[in-house]
This record gives structure tokens, C-alpha cells and sequence, in this order.
């Protein structure tokens, strides 16, 4: 285990290891997050051009 | 053999199995992902010139080798689709884009954030990270350009000609600027090379590797769905998979 | 049968210039363009001489990018808007010999305009007369290929209505090589070292973008003529 | 003065505007010496076969045909023995009408300009040449377009709403000039929303909503 204030510290870089791990996490999710909601929207996209297709009895 | 190939042009078939791989492939990267950051973070040994500020790599890395390797799929699938003309093709490089896109944001901010402790300062506008700023903007030109299309089709044509054009500047740009800050600034005190890591470094390293690159897989899948139906609204199976 | 190649392209140049000259105005904004541009710099920064023989090589080719830019939207959208386009494309020309024809007019007409201005420019940012054949020549090779990336991204933003910043925003990144290399030859032409390594690269640049941005651009416009 | 047309096959053309499925699996065929006239309400499509018929628009499904083979394969020949008149006087206003042809014209076949005056002056705008077209009304452009089509000397015209703008003159020119390069065994197609009366007999294409 590395020593130096414990681990939370890392050496006295946290200032910039933590930042760089939490907003590779935030990227992870984000990509997540943004893949399921473009698919929602595509789902209700199509939804609503079937409502239309089947109004005009095509 | 070639029907296997030949199916993957089917809409209908890759909404199916892009839906049956992703979770496999965020399960797998998760697992991998998650094994990386501990044994990366707590167990590693630290870097004798760089001390914890070296465990960035953990993350940079994955992130730039992700952002160069998404926009030259994204390039590929954009071939396929003005060569083809494949509809799938053309999902495949619009899905593509902003997960490239992200990774590259991600590779910017965390090498920023490891140049400071290194040269003092967040942007010195090292070689490698001032590509990764390029091609961020040809990420940003790929996918405005298709925005600003009404007809889907004629903007997927006109970002893939784009895309195409990108990936062919793209070693041309690295070479460039390279060459540049070989002559401005001679070779920068401590270059963001990756430092000589032995093995106990390296394994959580090509674990985040591969955990990011199946993550990639997954995430793509999940945004291809999207874009397949996006492009197929028309067709009769759109039916069935709206109601499922 | 429809005449040669050679014709084609000799006759496109013919009506492209006839065209251009026809509008003496829009030839002279983007010379005025750069010439604006650079008095910018001396007046944010300071007119001390040796301040600006600092910084003049990459003004002069900021402002000569930029300004080559602004006239570069226009390359297929006025024949696009009035019906010409479609007509050339019916020419029984390859569409390729209409957009390496236009390319070459608009590069005649804007790239080596800026490049017989630049003299005036270079000495009013304090750059050295004996620097100026260098300076000229790789301003030359620059801008022209700078031209043919501005066809390829003409081509592709033609169809859409505000299409000139997205115009901007899709060649430039592709324009930074050759801001590096031509910028470095012109500060080693003042610096009175020999230029020759970014003038070979930036020749380079020039032969590899003349001989496949004009595939490129072809198919860019043909899929916004289709 | 017009070339011997070949045989023109569209076959089962499918063309879709986004979601519109605008031309749905049109065909028509055109010998030499036969005209056809495109009718139809506005927005089925009518300019669009006109352009997929061109070449200038690739259909989603089906083909066009010229001479028995696919125009993609014949295109140089094929661009050769076509004149498209657009719905718009594609002319470029800063250009004279005379300099307009020789650029147009010029592209196809060398010509001198004596040959396009003779043109201008067969569409009744002699007086036009030498004038920017940015002065000329519309009905002039109009007739600048005509002696552009004469002066191509093209086996096919595809015309697209060629009456627009043209006085009961200019009407009657335009009959005249389409009998007579019917006669020399031209063909044309023609989207018109008037009738399209001539000598020849006109076969209707009615696209449906």
C-alpha cells in the first residue's frame, strides 16, 4: 500500500488524481445515460410516424 | 460465409443483436473496469519520477487510444456507407461520433489535469494533447455538419465524406504539430510519454484498456438502436419493435 | 461529341473570371479583409518594430487564412442558388473539371490576389524586404491549399442556408498544418535562416491536398446536388 | 437541327424526401419522336422524375435507362444528347445572354458565336445578347433558355414547366420549336400543369397524390 497521508492523498496529487477519476466515471455514465435516452427518443420518434402513417391509412 | 456479413446490413438484424451484445459487453468492461481502478489506484506501486500523480494514466490513456480508435471506425463505417451504400453503415458512424467525442473531452481534461503537477501548468500545449484538441474539433465538425441537414440521408453522405477527409489529416496534424513543438520548445522537460511501467503498473492499465474498449463496444450498441431506428421509421419490423 | 477536357477547363476558367470581374467589389473584400485584419495587431499590441517582426509572420497568415475563407463559401453557391450548378453538372464535363476549374479561378482571384497584397502588409508589420520572396512563395503554396480544402467544405455546405461559419468550422482544423509550416517559413525567411525544411513540407502539403481534395470535393457536391 | 434520340426506360422509380415517399415506382418509357407530358397537383413529384430522369438525382430503387443501358454506365453520352431546362432560367445574371450560352453550350460542343446569336434570334430575344441578363424580364430569360436548348442541339429535352412566364408568342414558339424536333426524331418530357397542345400527339404521365 502507498504511504504519504494514506490513500486518500495520493501522494499529495489528489488534487488532480481524484478530480480525473471522478470525471472519467462521469463520462462513463454519461455515455450511458445519453445512449438510453437517444434510443427512448428514436423509440417514440417512430411511435409518433407510425400514428401518422396509420392516420393517413397508408 | 458471407451471409454472416451480409445480415449485418439488415437493420432489422442489428437492432436485435446490438440489443443482445450490450449487456454482455458493459458487463464484461464493467467487471474490468472496476478491477482496473482499484488495483490502479490502491495497489499499484507509485512512479519514482511522478509519484500518485502517475496513476492518471489509468484513465488517460484508455481515453486517447478510445478517441483516436472511435474516429477511425467511425471513418470505416463511413466508407462502408458512401462505397455501399449501406443504411447501417451510416448508423454505425453517427452512433460513433459523440462517444468518440466524449473519450476525447475526457483525454484532454485528464492530461490537463496531469500536466499541472508535471509542468506547472494546465495547458503547455504539448504535442500530444494538442491533436487530441484537433480532433476534438473534427469530432465537432463531423457532427455539426450532419446536424445541419433536414434530410437525414443526404447529412449521414455529407458527414461521412467529412469523416473520410478527417481520418486522412489525421496523421498529417499529429505530424505537424509534433514537428512544431520539436521547434519551439525543444524536447519539453518531461514528455507526457507513457513512463516505463513494469508489470505490476501495466496490468491494471491493459485492463482499463480493454474495459474501456468493450464499454465503447457496449455503449456503441445501445446508441446504434437509436440510430437504426432513426433511419428506418419507415420500415414494417419498426411496427413490432416499437410495440416490444 | 462534347469537347476535350483541356477546352472544358479553359473555358470554365474563362467564365469564372468574367464572372468574378463582373463583381470588381467582392474581389477586393477579402484583399481589404486582410488589410484590416493586420492593422488589428499593431494597435492591440504596439507599434514597436522589433515587438511586431516578432509576431508578423503568424498575423500575416492568420489574416491571410481568414480572408481566403470569407470568399470561400461563395465558390458553389451562387450557381448553386441561380440553376447553373445543375447545368454545369449536365455539361457533359466530368463535374470534377468544373470544381477543379472553379477552385483554380477563386485561388487566381483571392489566394494570389492576397499574395501580391502581401508585401504592402509584410512591411507595415515591419517584415524585411529581403524576406519577402520567401514570405510570397509560401503564402502561394498556403493559400492555394487552403483553397482546395475550402472546395471540399464549399461542396459539402452549399445545400444548407447558413453554411459559411459551419464552412469555417470544418476546414480550419484541417488548415492547421499548413499555418504551421507557412508560418515557420516566413518567421526563418525574416530570421534570415534558410526555409527550405517547412518550404519542402509545405509543398508538400500543397501537391497531396491539389491532387485528392478535388475527389473529395467532387463527391461532396455531388451529394448536396443529388 | 436536333439530334436522332435514342430509347429512354424509367423503370420502377422509388424516390424518398425524408420520411415523403415522393415518387412511388413511377415507369415510363419514350421512343424517338414521342413526347410526353408530366401532369400532376403540386408536390407529386413531378420535378423530381424530371431530375431522376436527368441523372442529377440517383433514385432509391429502380432505373433509367438510355438506349437500352443504364445512364450511370453511358453518362458523358448521355449528358451529351440531353437538354434540361429547370423549372428556374438557370442563367447567370451578371453574364449577357450571349456569353450565357457560349458557357453552357460551349461546354457541350465547340460552337462560335454566331450560331448562338442565330438561336437567340430564332427565340426572338436577338436584341438580348449583348445585355446582362439582369435587366431582361422573365419572359426574355425564359426565351434565353429556349435559344439555349436550340443552340445544344440535343436529342432529348427534359423541360420543366417551360411555358411559365411565356407570352401567347412565345407559347406559340415553343409549340413550334417542340413539333419541329419531334419532326427530326427528338424526344422530350415535359412537366406542364397547362395543356401541351401540338401537332404530335402528346402522351399524358399522370403522377397521383
Amino acid at each position: 500500500m502507498n504511504g504519504g497521508g494514506g490513500f486518500w492523498a495520493m501522494g499529495g496529487y489528489a488534487r488532480f488524481v481524484w478530480p480525473c477519476f471522478a470525471l472519467a466515471l462521469g463520462v462513463l455514465f454519461w455515455n450511458l445515460w445519453s445512449a438510453r435516452r437517444h434510443h427512448a427518443q428514436a423509440l417514440r420518434r417512430a411511435e409518433r410516424a407510425l400514428a401518422m402513417a396509420g392516420r393517413e391509412g397508408r | 460465409m458471407w451471409t454472416w456479413f451480409y445480415r449485418l446490413a439488415s437493420p432489422p438484424y442489428v437492432y436485435r443483436i446490438a440489443a443482445a451484445f450490450a449487456p454482455w459487453l458493459l458487463g464484461v468492461a464493467g467487471a474490468l473496469i472496476v478491477y482496473g481502478l482499484i488495483d490502479g489506484l490502491a495497489f499499484a506501486p507509485r512512479d519514482y519520477q511522478q509519484g500518485d500523480a502517475f496513476r492518471i494514466i489509468y484513465v488517460h490513456v484508455p481515453a486517447s487510444s478510445l478517441s483516436v480508435m472511435a474516429y477511425t471506425l467511425m471513418a470505416v463505417a463511413a466508407a462502408i456507407g458512401l462505397i455501399w451504400r449501406i443504411k447501417v453503415a451510416y448508423a454505425v458512424a453517427a452512433a460513433v461520433a459523440p462517444i468518440g467525442a466524449s473519450f476525447t473531452l475526457l483525454t484532454l481534461v485528464t492530461g490537463s489535469l496531469w500536466g499541472k503537477p508535471m509542468w506547472g501548468t494546465y495547458w503547455a500545449w504539448d504535442p500530444r494533447l494538442t491533436s487530441e484538441l484537433i480532433l476534438l474539433f473534427l469530432y465537432f465538425g463531423v457532427m455539426s455538419l450532419r446536424a445541419a441537414f433536414e434530410d437525414p440521408n443526404r447529412g449521414d453522405r455529407a458527414a461521412a465524406l467529412l469523416a473520410i477527409v478527417g481520418v486522412v489529416n489525421v496523421p498529417i496534424i499529429h505530424f505537424s504539430v509534433v514537428w512544431w513543438n520539436s521547434l519551439h520548445q525543444g524536447a519539453t522537460i518531461l514528455k507526457l510519454g507513457k513512463p516505463q511501467i513494469d508489470a505490476s503498473m501495466a496490468l491494471p492499465l491493459y485492463a482499463m484498456l480493454l474495459g474501456f474498449l468493450l464499454f465503447f463496444g457496449g455503449v456503441l450498441c445501445l446508441r446504434l438502436r437509436g440510430e437504426v431506428l432513426n433511419r428506418e421509421r419507415q420500415a414494417s419490423w419498426v411496427r413490432e419493435a416499437v410495440k416490444s | 461529341m462534347s469537347i476535350g477536357t483541356g477546352a472544358a477547363l479553359s473555358l470554365l476558367l474563362r467564365r469564372e473570371l468574367c464572372l468574378s470581374f463582373r463583381r470588381p467589389d467582392q474581389l477586393l473584400q477579402p484583399l481589404v479583409f486582410f488589410l484590416i485584419v493586420t492593422t488589428l495587431f499593431p494597435l492591440a499590441l504596439s507599434p514597436e518594430l522589433t515587438l511586431l517582426r516578432e509576431m508578423s509572420p503568424g498575423v500575416l497568415w492568420v489574416a491571410a487564412l481568414l480572408a481566403s475563407l470569407l470568399s470561400m463559401d461563395g465558390l458553389f453557391r451562387g450557381d448553386a442558388e441561380d440553376g447553373t450548378l445543375e447545368q454545369l453538372a449536365l455539361s457533359g464535363q466530368s463535374l470534377g473539371v468544373v470544381v477543379v476549374a472553379k477552385t483554380f479561378a477563386h485561388w487566381l482571384v483571392s489566394g494570389a490576389a492576397l499574395v501580391l497584397v502581401s508585401p504592402l502588409v509584410a512591411t507595415a508589420l515591419a517584415i524585411p524586404v529581403e524576406a519577402f520572396p520567401i514570405m510570397m512563395l509560401s503564402l502561394a503554396l498556403g493559400t492555394l491549399t487552403l483553397s482546395w480544402l475550402g472546395a471540399i467544405g464549399a461542396g459539402l455546405t452549399v445545400g444548407l442556408r447558413r453554411g459559411s461559419v459551419l464552412l469555417s468550422l470544418i476546414v480550419l482544423p484541417l488548415a492547421m498544418p499548413l499555418l504551421i509550416f507557412g508560418a515557420n517559413a516566413t518567421d526563418r525567411a525574416i530570421g534570415g535562416e534558410s526555409a527550405a525544411g517547412a518550404l519542402y513540407f509545405l509543398a508538400a502539403l500543397c501537391v497531396f491536398t491539389s491532387s485528392l481534395a478535388p475527389l473529395a470535393a467532387t463527391a461532396a457536391l455531388r451529394i448536396t446536388l443529388e | 437541327m436536333s439530334a436522332h434520340s435514342k430509347r429512354l426506360d424509367v423503370d420502377q422509380v422509388h424516390v424518398f424526401r425524408g420520411d415523403r415517399h415522393v415518387l412511388q415506382g413511377v415507369s415510363l418509357k419514350l421512343e424517338a419522336g414521342e413526347i410526353v407530358h408530366v401532369r400532376g397537383p403540386n408536390g407529386t413529384g413531378k420535378t423530381t422524375l424530371l431530375r431522376v430522369a436527368s441523372g442529377l438525382l440517383r433514385p432509391e430503387q429502380g432505373s433509367v435507362r438510355w438506349g437500352g443501358r443504364a445512364i450511370g454506365e453511358v453518362r458523358a453520352e448521355y449528358q451529351a444528347a440531353l437538354a434540361y431546362a429547370s423549372h428556374e432560367p438557370a442563367l447567370k445574371s451578371d453574364l449577357t445572354g450571349l456569353e450565357n450560352l457560349r458557357f453552357t453550350v460551349g461546354l457541350k460542343r465547340s460552337v462560335a458565336d454566331a450560331e448562338l446569336r442565330e438561336a437567340l434570334e430564332q427565340a426572338g430575344v436577338a436584341g438580348c445578347a449583348d445585355l446582362p441578363v439582369r435587366v431582361l424580364s422573365a419572359g426574355q430569360r425564359r426565351r434565353v433558355t429556349m435559344a439555349r436548348i436550340l443552340a445544344m442541339r440535343a436529342a432529348l429535352w427534359l423541360l420543366d414547366e417551360p411555358f411559365t412566364n411565356l407570352d401567347t408568342v412565345g407559347g406559340q414558339l415553343l409549340t413550334q420549336m417542340l413539333d419541329e424536333h419531334l419532326r427530326q426524331g427528338g424526344s422530350a418530357l415535359v412537366v406542364a400543369h397547362q395543356a401541351v397542345t401540338l401537332k404530335a400527339s402528346v402522351r399524358p404521365l399522370d403522377l397521383a397524390a
